[in-house]
């Protein structure tokens, strides 16, 4: 075990996506993640690593799409408006089957919103804003530890399934300091790319990375095949970190920041004597239905509480499947919802007060 | 050392962010979980700078501090804005040179210092943070003073550590205010 | 004779004025700090003031009118 | 008594927000003054960037449009194209006009839209803290190039008033800087003529202004004068690149 | 009523919009849309309308953006990748409150994907393709005909709520042609903007169009006051066809050309004896979810058909909400599903065969 | 018996899908000819465009990248930045390069990215049916300038060698054309020049191809090659527009 | 004239979308429902063109016809993908001057016309379309000569009628082959 | 003596290499059509050749080699 530093979860997802072997980083600055591209421009010259900015977001997503199509670990980062310029390189990168790591640090929105925390991104980066058919796969976490070593898993199922991750976090997250520990367990595996354009040396047919097919029934061929991948992440790879559900009877559900707020509202509940609960999906893609369906045995309701006007909650309302009410509490904008609020709108659940 | 939620504010250029960092560097050398969030953006140029330092011995919940246990507070609007949120027998500290007015609650307990004109004394107002943090130690008994001192010297760079004495003597002058 | 009035609620204390001021009787207040924490600008010997419009011209807050 | 100097009516009586001594607060006085000059207060609509300036839009007194960030040409474009008898300009950084708004600039201009833009040239990224743009100089120490602007890695500096100059469509395009009052003086004059052209019908007009970023580029605004004359001026020489009737 | 002309699905869009007042157009060519353009540089020079060619689709929906804030009636066109491009600016028109008319003829994705049609932007369509808490009035014609009766609606919409509005259309309705009526009778209101950017004359305060909030409380704000909205849109504008539902068992749900296909195997059930209805959702967003909750009182299952791997089937168990099964139907990557397939589904479903 | 001319061997040995006579054909052709003459094509990739070429994927031996439209510098900068050693190119329409992707065109130019760009200048959006390009000519019939391109309205053509010859990145920059046998030849000395920049880690080339499309110019491909002579080679002058060592 | 489900298809460039849209205005005009749907995009040159045209009493539901009534094949690829999606009884019209084979089926009827040649003796191998619309017609009675006579004359611009009266003649020619 | 080769099945009949043989030996097969419906260029006086490979440079589609 090493030591504990403090560090800002920006940087340490930099820092951690250098520990998972990324030599290659693309970006466009916008706040709140500057400070992951101004530690690459520090730290990537002194590896033999690659910082660029690009001049756009599009341009940046579409190097990482040369990179990864060339065999690198590869990553880009950026914030809510920039991420929707990205939206049509992702879905290539998605198309062409090439591993890399997204990071989204959540900003308000619609349109240049603001720059404070939110989480109104989550249909974007989960229903896809992208055209097209195709998942990303999107890890949340909560706390800059989890920002370590979800970036380093990052990286890893990248390459594992051939597939774009994307890392999602917001505001508070990347700009909070925790003290963290980088350990050399969880490095990385090393995966064999021979898909990988870097020349033939006349040793074998040309590589081609591609997105397109002229024949619809080719392009559906491509489609399920990715599809037959996607089942296989559902299967193997959701995530998901649960507390009091044993015997939940209000189960509150919320991600990245908001689980933390959520955390202290339920600790103050259960003294209260209310039997709350938590799940806390860390892939917001897969979903962890699963979990809410056995929860929803025993649940009276559910609370999806976000630092939006409502998204994840449909998902929660698709793993419950009428078994339960599901309820929504979201400030947005930038407004973080309080404990009280959260403590407040669970009372009127229980209380019967509160419309679904 | 205990547990405290604590909103340190003023203006951006004050050293706000650096202010809390040391207390949240400080707190995790003795064992303590915390965390340390700033505000951020351009309002951080001109307009008013704040973070927020949670220390405590469990688990850090939710990093924003809706009620603060001590406002350490570097300019009016600053004071203006956390005043209120200040929970009952909280502490506020106050930089008395660059707040002319006083605080009206009278259920928390008050440190007005002379911050920013020490620090002037002491041959630049940028130390005002560091006389802010002294007071505030000695205020509140968060820290033990080693625990600061040993903070400045390790988050300023090795080529820099003229700096750290200098800061070291301000938040000394701030502790003896 | 020129009147310079420099509006220190506005004055960031950038000093640019003073950088261009060919009389040179623009200073930074080192008693007064405004409402926003700056020291603003001001001229203590406006007779020697000659309305050149310098100071008016590079101020980047409008905060310096002249009159005649 | 008479009125030497007294603040453009074009300019709202509100505090900027710019950081002390920054020049963007010259650039949108001039602009204002140039407004009040020309009578067009009423009949102009503005673009507001992404960027410091990106509150442009609560600082003059004529209609205003925010434009998400390097499309400010483009979004001038629909407005032109609506109300063609108006005056429609942009204001922009060189992060928003020069790196991600590229396209939208390069067009607008080969079109010879027929709008005002001025361009703050700052060689920096301004409102995000100081990273390297495409106009930072060789050398340049900003957050993104913290060892100096490495040509061979990260490319040469585009002098955009000479790149746009090869294209047909401009009726004017000059290189102003706002460094001392003689050229503030001078950066006036070409906003002006700028507008004039539009308001001829003659097609896209530019002008690139040189500028400081005392926050981000580590210096006092004084200081910050003095480098842009020293460092900027010689690679970014002043001039009018483009002036057809 | 006038003659019937037979006339291409994107032509008839284009000359809709003409005759709803549009008379700005900005797009950028994209395969199976061009059309719309090439009609519209041929019409618009005529009528003193503008047709512009933008350098591409993220400089063509910001030309949008400043048109609608200067108070025209603006339309621009592509579809998937190019819709991708677009997400940015779209978000910023929603959060900017703009009226326009955003066309998207579906091609498979994603990436490149192939030119053939699709409908696998619903995701993209309905849920956010951009960033941010907001939506799009999203329109689904699924004829010539109602192409033109739908560009004509959604201009008024998009006035009447100051919302972009999307018209989902996929490469065969875009391409193929039908007899098409333009009547005199539904053209439009005429809206007053006094929010335009036009010159104040110096009459009145400056006007501004804007997304940027710096208080996340003010941002928290508008984003609420637009929620008002957006449920009175979903009060008043939902839209939906019917049929054979009342005695329905079975009921099949489609959009757009999947739709008509439905209608074929529908006629094929109810010939053999399979009590099958059709739910069409014509608004997308509004989601009809009333008229799925009702039809799940007496229905026995619910079948999605999509030319996807399923997007709409979401919206639909959200609606049904466990009160009965909801299966998926669907072909993508530019394959049509066919009326046979569909009835083999159905009577699979009906024998208890289909897993869900 | 000897070879007098054969078929390249860097070129698939597949038919290729272009409209009879069109010129993508022979720039293809000439190609896989100096990848054959450098002895690079297992030291190559390729980046195609999203235009009529981009089945270009299909015909090279190389290794092969398909980009987004538009995209392609950027694509090929990542490439490049992760195999330094390798020939990089991209092969690119006006559309492609000219309109959609002209900041990523004018920033890998600016950043001197090690990489080389074939560009063809054809005036016209092949692919999608014949649209207006920003290189098409004044007064030309286009599906979307369907009375003549209104310079006025449509703007002016843009010459992006010129343009790209204002940056201190490119190391290389020429403009060709296939119009005949011996300008045939020619592009082929520029193509193989521009290759040479790059394993010589020059920097940046890009060779202009000026070029038909039968197809949407309505012209048998005979006509088509007088056209481009008659009318493109005037506007579009031939020639070295940058040779830096 | 009678609902049917047809499929018209060849080389891009053989007026297959244009014959296509003659029977479908056709049927307009004589009020029936109808659909005509092409193939589109690049592959249009060069590659294969084809277009379904749904001939209704009723509205038109699927647009795409899986298993045409009647097959209009001008060429050899055309022939190959489609024949067999022809239903039991329906009927196949083959440009024999450029399909160097014959239908296998036995189920439908064929027709075969030389089209292409007929259309060179009348000056132009492009009228091979209108050869072929003529042949469909006289074989399957799907319309009255006149109603495609009317529906050519609609359907191309005032400004060339002459070529109306050329592409009748062929059509007739096809008719009477 | 050069010994030009149109592979025909190649050939789109686009008579680019007909317009720039300077021995005029090029011509468009009239009595033949290859299987993608285009009628193939060939040359009937092959003695008349001159190898100077114009043909070859200007041929889109790479249908001629040449020998000699
Ligand atoms: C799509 C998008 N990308 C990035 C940003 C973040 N951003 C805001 S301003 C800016 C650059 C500003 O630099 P410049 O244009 O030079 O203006 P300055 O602040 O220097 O005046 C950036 C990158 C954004 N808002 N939107
Ligand atoms: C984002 C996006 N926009 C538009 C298109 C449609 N599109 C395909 S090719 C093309 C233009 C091709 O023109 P050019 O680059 O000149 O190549 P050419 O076909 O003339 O060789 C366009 C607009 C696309 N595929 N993706
Ligand atoms: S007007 Fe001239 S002399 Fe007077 S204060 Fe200003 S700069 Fe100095
Ligand atoms: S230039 Fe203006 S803002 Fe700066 S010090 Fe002088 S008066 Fe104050
Ligand atoms: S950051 Fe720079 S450009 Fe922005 S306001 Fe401050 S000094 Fe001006
Ligand atoms: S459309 Fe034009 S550019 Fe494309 S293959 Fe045909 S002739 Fe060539
Ligand atoms: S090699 Fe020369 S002479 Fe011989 S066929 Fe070809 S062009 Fe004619
Ligand atoms: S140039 Fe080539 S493709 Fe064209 S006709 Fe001659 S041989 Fe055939
Ligand atoms: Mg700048
Ligand atoms: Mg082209």
């Amino acid at each position: 075990m090493s030591e504990k530093v403090l560090m800002k979860g920006n940087e340490a997802i930099a820092e951690a996506a250098i520990l998972a072997g990324c030599r290659y980083f693309f970006g466009y600055p916008i706040t709140p993640q500057t400070e992951i591209a101004a530690y690459m421009a520090k730290k990537m010259p002194k590896i033999g690593g690659t910082f660029l900015q690009a001049e756009s977001e599009v341009s940046a997503i579409n190097m990482v799409y040369g990179a990864a199509g060339a065999g690198a670990r590869v990553m880009t980062s950026s914030s809510s408006p920039g991420m929707s310029l990205k939206g049509e390189g992702i879905s290539y990168i998605a198309g062409a089957d090439l591993p890399c790591v997204i990071v989204n640090i959540v900003r308000g929105g619609p349109g240049l919103g603001g720059i404070q925390p939110a989480q109104s991104d989550y249909f974007q980066a989960t229903k896809g804003g992208g055209h097209g058919d195709y998942h990303l796969l999107v890890l949340a976490p909560n706390s800059v530890q989890e920002m370590v070593s979800l970036t380093i898993d990052a990286f890893d199922l990248a390459d594992k399934y051939r597939i774009p991750v994307m890392l999602l976090g917001d505001g508070t997250l990347g700009q909070m300091m925790e003290p963290v520990e980088f350990s050399n367990d969880n490095i990385s595996h090393v995966y064999e790319k021979p898909w990988a354009t870097v020349g033939t040396q006349k040793k074998r047919k040309h590589n081609i990375i591609n997105t397109l097919y002229m024949s619809p029934e080719e392009l559906e061929y491509t489609i399920i095949e990715r599809q037959k991948k996607y089942n296989s992440i559902v299967q193997n790879e959701i995530r998901c970190e649960t507390s009091y559900l044993e015997d939940a009877e209000y189960v509150l559900s919320a991600y990245g920041t908001s689980s933390r707020i959520v955390e202290t509202a339920v600790h103050q509940l259960r003294k209260e004597g209310y039997k709350a609960g938590i799940i806390r999906p860390i892939t917001l893609w897969p979903f962890p239905s699963h979990i809410y369906k056995k929860a929803a045995e025993h649940a009276k309701a559910f609370l999806s509480v976000e630092m939006s006007m409502g998204q994840m909650v449909e998902d929660i309302m698709l793993a419950v499947n009428g078994k339960a009410p599901v309820h929504f509490f979201g400030r947005t904008g930038g407004v973080i919802p309080t404990p009280a609020e959260i403590v407040s709108k669970v009372k009127d659940i229980a209380g019967g007060n509160a419309s679904e | 050392m205990k547990s405290e939620n604590i909103i340190i504010a003023g203006f951006g250029g004050q050293g706000i962010l650096f202010a809390g960092k040391l207390l949240a560097y400080a707190a995790m050398v003795a064992g303590k979980e915390i965390s340390w969030l700033p505000s951020y953006g351009p309002e951080m140029r001109g307009g008013t700078a704040n973070c927020h330092v949670v220390i405590s011995e469990e688990p850090v919940g939710s990093p924003i501090i809706v009620n603060p246990d001590v406002l350490i507070s570097m300019n009016r609007p600053s004071l203006d804005k956390f005043e209120n949120s200040v929970i009952e027998g909280g502490t506020i500290v106050v930089d008395k040179s660059l707040i002319d007015r006083k605080v009206t609650r009278t259920d928390v307990r008050v440190k007005y210092v002379e911050a920013t004109k020490i620090a002037m004394e002491l041959g630049n107002a940028a130390l005002a943070n560091m006389v802010m943090v002294g007071a505030f130690l000695k205020e509140t008994g968060a820290f033990i003073l080693d625990e600061i001192k040993d903070a400045i010297v390790k988050n300023i760079p090795k080529t820099k550590q003229a700096l750290a004495e200098i800061d070291i003597k301000a938040m000394v002058a701030g502790y003896n205010a | 004779m020129p009147k310079v009035n420099f509006d220190s609620e506005r004055c960031k204390g950038c000093e640019l004025c003073i950088s261009v001021c060919p009389k040179k009787i623009i200073k930074i207040a080192d008693d007064k700090i405004n409402s926003k924490g700056y020291r603003p600008a001001e001229v203590l010997e406006q007779d020697k003031c000659i309305g050149c419009r310098f100071c008016a011209t590079i101020c980047p807050d409008v905060v310096i009118t002249i009159e005649k | 008594m008479s009125k030497l100097y007294e603040r453009p009516k074009s300019l709202c009586d509100v505090p900027m927000h710019y950081c002390p001594g920054c020049t963007h607060g010259i650039a949108h006085r001039l602009i204002a003054e140039v407004m009040d000059e020309l009578g067009i207060e009423g009949e102009t609509v503005g673009v507001a960037p992404v960027g410091c300036a990106v509150f442009a839009y609560d600082y003059f007194e004529c209609d205003m449009q925010e434009a998400a960030h390097g499309r400010a040409p483009a979004v001038a474009t629909g407005i032109k194209r609506v109300i063609p008898d108006r005056i429609v300009f942009t204001y922009q950084g060189d992060g928003d006009l020069a790196a991600i708004g590229t396209a939208e600039t390069v067009h607008a201009a080969a079109r010879g839209e027929n709008i005002t833009v001025i361009f703050i040239n700052n060689a920096i990224y301004g409102m995000t803290g100081g990273q390297m743009a495409p106009t930072s100089l060789p050398g340049q120490f900003t957050q993104t190039s913290p060892y100096g602007r490495d040509v061979k890695k990260q490319g040469y500096p585009v002098r955009i008033s000479e790149m746009l100059s090869t294209l047909d469509g401009p009726s004017y395009i000059e290189r102003v800087s706002l460094d001392s009052v003689p050229n503030i003086n001078n950066a006036k004059k070409a906003i002006k003529k700028a507008f004039q052209k539009q308001i001829d019908k003659k097609g896209f007009s530019l002008v690139e202004v040189l500028s400081t970023c005392p926050t981000n580029w580590g210096l006092s605004p004084v200081e910050s004068m003095k480098w842009l004359k020293d460092n900027m001026i010689p690679y970014y020489p002043l001039g009018v690149f483009k002036d057809v009737d």
